[in-house]
């Protein structure tokens, strides 16, 4: 019985910059990879009526997710000759300044890894069932919209 | 009829995260209207309904024990 | 007099991932940042009639660079609501599997980080007077040529 | 005229990385015939000039001193 390898997309609390470090390092076995292609979105301090955003607390429909970033994977990797793709998405509280979303492509010509990892965060931003509710450093709380 | 309903961010505050209803209904209007009927404040909301996991293109006949979720507009990244 | 602050581009031998992820690091104290977005260009061991690239010479007109990198990121300063930009490439040698280019952008919003990331890789490529030439395995050497 | 004369990439290797010209050339294009002259594989390769670090577009006019560079296609990153 063949069973699908889930790629785990969820971290709990911020993506800290020396995991990504030791993914590039990773990467560095490859010989065939010519160009890396990464994004990484950042929990800003938005300043709105009632305050500023001091942190976000991500919330998702894990099943829902699971299926949703595992068709991204598989329509990315059919359309954009790719050599790897990682997805990593906060959940839990992330502080302004900390990094919650962090997408990995690499492919053999810069046009693959480029253009697969914008698409890659566009699709993120509107399919994947993951939700931020910015927290005001007044103790407030609002709804995040994406733009 | 039994369905799973699941609510998540601003709509769960509304709904509630997770509820059994025991309902006659046969598709999403249906439900829809229900849920309206329940909590007027979802009128003035935005979301949109995943049936299985699936997003729910217009109407969407509804079958014993599915899992209905509420999606307010998506804000992960 | 004022004086322009140059920047320094370019770095002996490889680009180490340590030092991406310090870069990455830094930028966390920034908090009206959302989006940032990297290019990494790696050394491939792309297959020649004479050889395998084991790795990259690469070398400058310096004087020339300097300029030409000053006008790429004015521009693109320019052009783009951008909060930092750092580009950096390697001189020297660089064996297969390393990094020779890493361009950072970061913005408030994403479309800003990812398009000027994009658009710097591709002026460079075309305008900044940078050969490599690759050394084959058998000791044999051949002009990179970009595509 | 005095004329310093720069080489990059597989073009240093036909004339040498840097070289002090004294010529009688007025503009690019007569740089460019003494230069095939004197090195006539040239005459297969690939290459622009650069005049005082400029990109030379067409033909550019020559001054006592300027710098002249010949850039083989760019292969950074």
């Amino acid at each position: 019985m063949e069973t699908k390898k889930k790629h785990q997309v969820f971290v709990e609390g911020p993506i800290p910059s020396g995991f990504i470090a030791e993914s590039i390092e990773k990467h560095s076995k490859k010989l065939n990879i010519g160009a890396h292609s990464i994004f990484l979105g950042q929990v800003r301090n938005d300043r709105h009526e009632n305050g500023e955003v001091g942190a976000i607390e991500y919330t998702t429909y894990h099943a829902m997710a699971e299926e949703v970033f595992h068709h991204i994977r598989e329509e990315t990797f059919a359309k954009y000759a790719l050599t790897c793709m990682h997805i990593y998405h906060s959940l839990g509280t992330v502080q302004a300044g900390e990094i919650s979303l962090f997408v990995f492509t690499s492919s053999a010509h810069r046009a693959d890894a480029i253009s697969a990892c914008e698409e890659i965060v566009e699709r993120i931003k509107k399919e994947a069932p993951v939700w931020g509710k910015e927290i005001l450093t007044d103790q407030k709380t609002k709804w995040k919209q994406n733009t | 009829m039994k369905i799973k309903l699941l609510a998540f961010g601003q709509i769960a505050e509304i709904t509630g995260e997770q509820t059994e209803l025991a309902a006659d209904v046969c598709d999403t209007t249906e439900l829809l209207q229900l849920l309206y009927e329940k909590h007027p404040e979802l009128k003035s909301k935005s979301f949109k309904l995943a049936v299985n996991q699936k997003m729910a293109q217009d109407v969407t006949v509804l079958n014993e024990n599915d899992t209905v979720a509420l999606l307010p507009p998506f804000s992960g990244g």
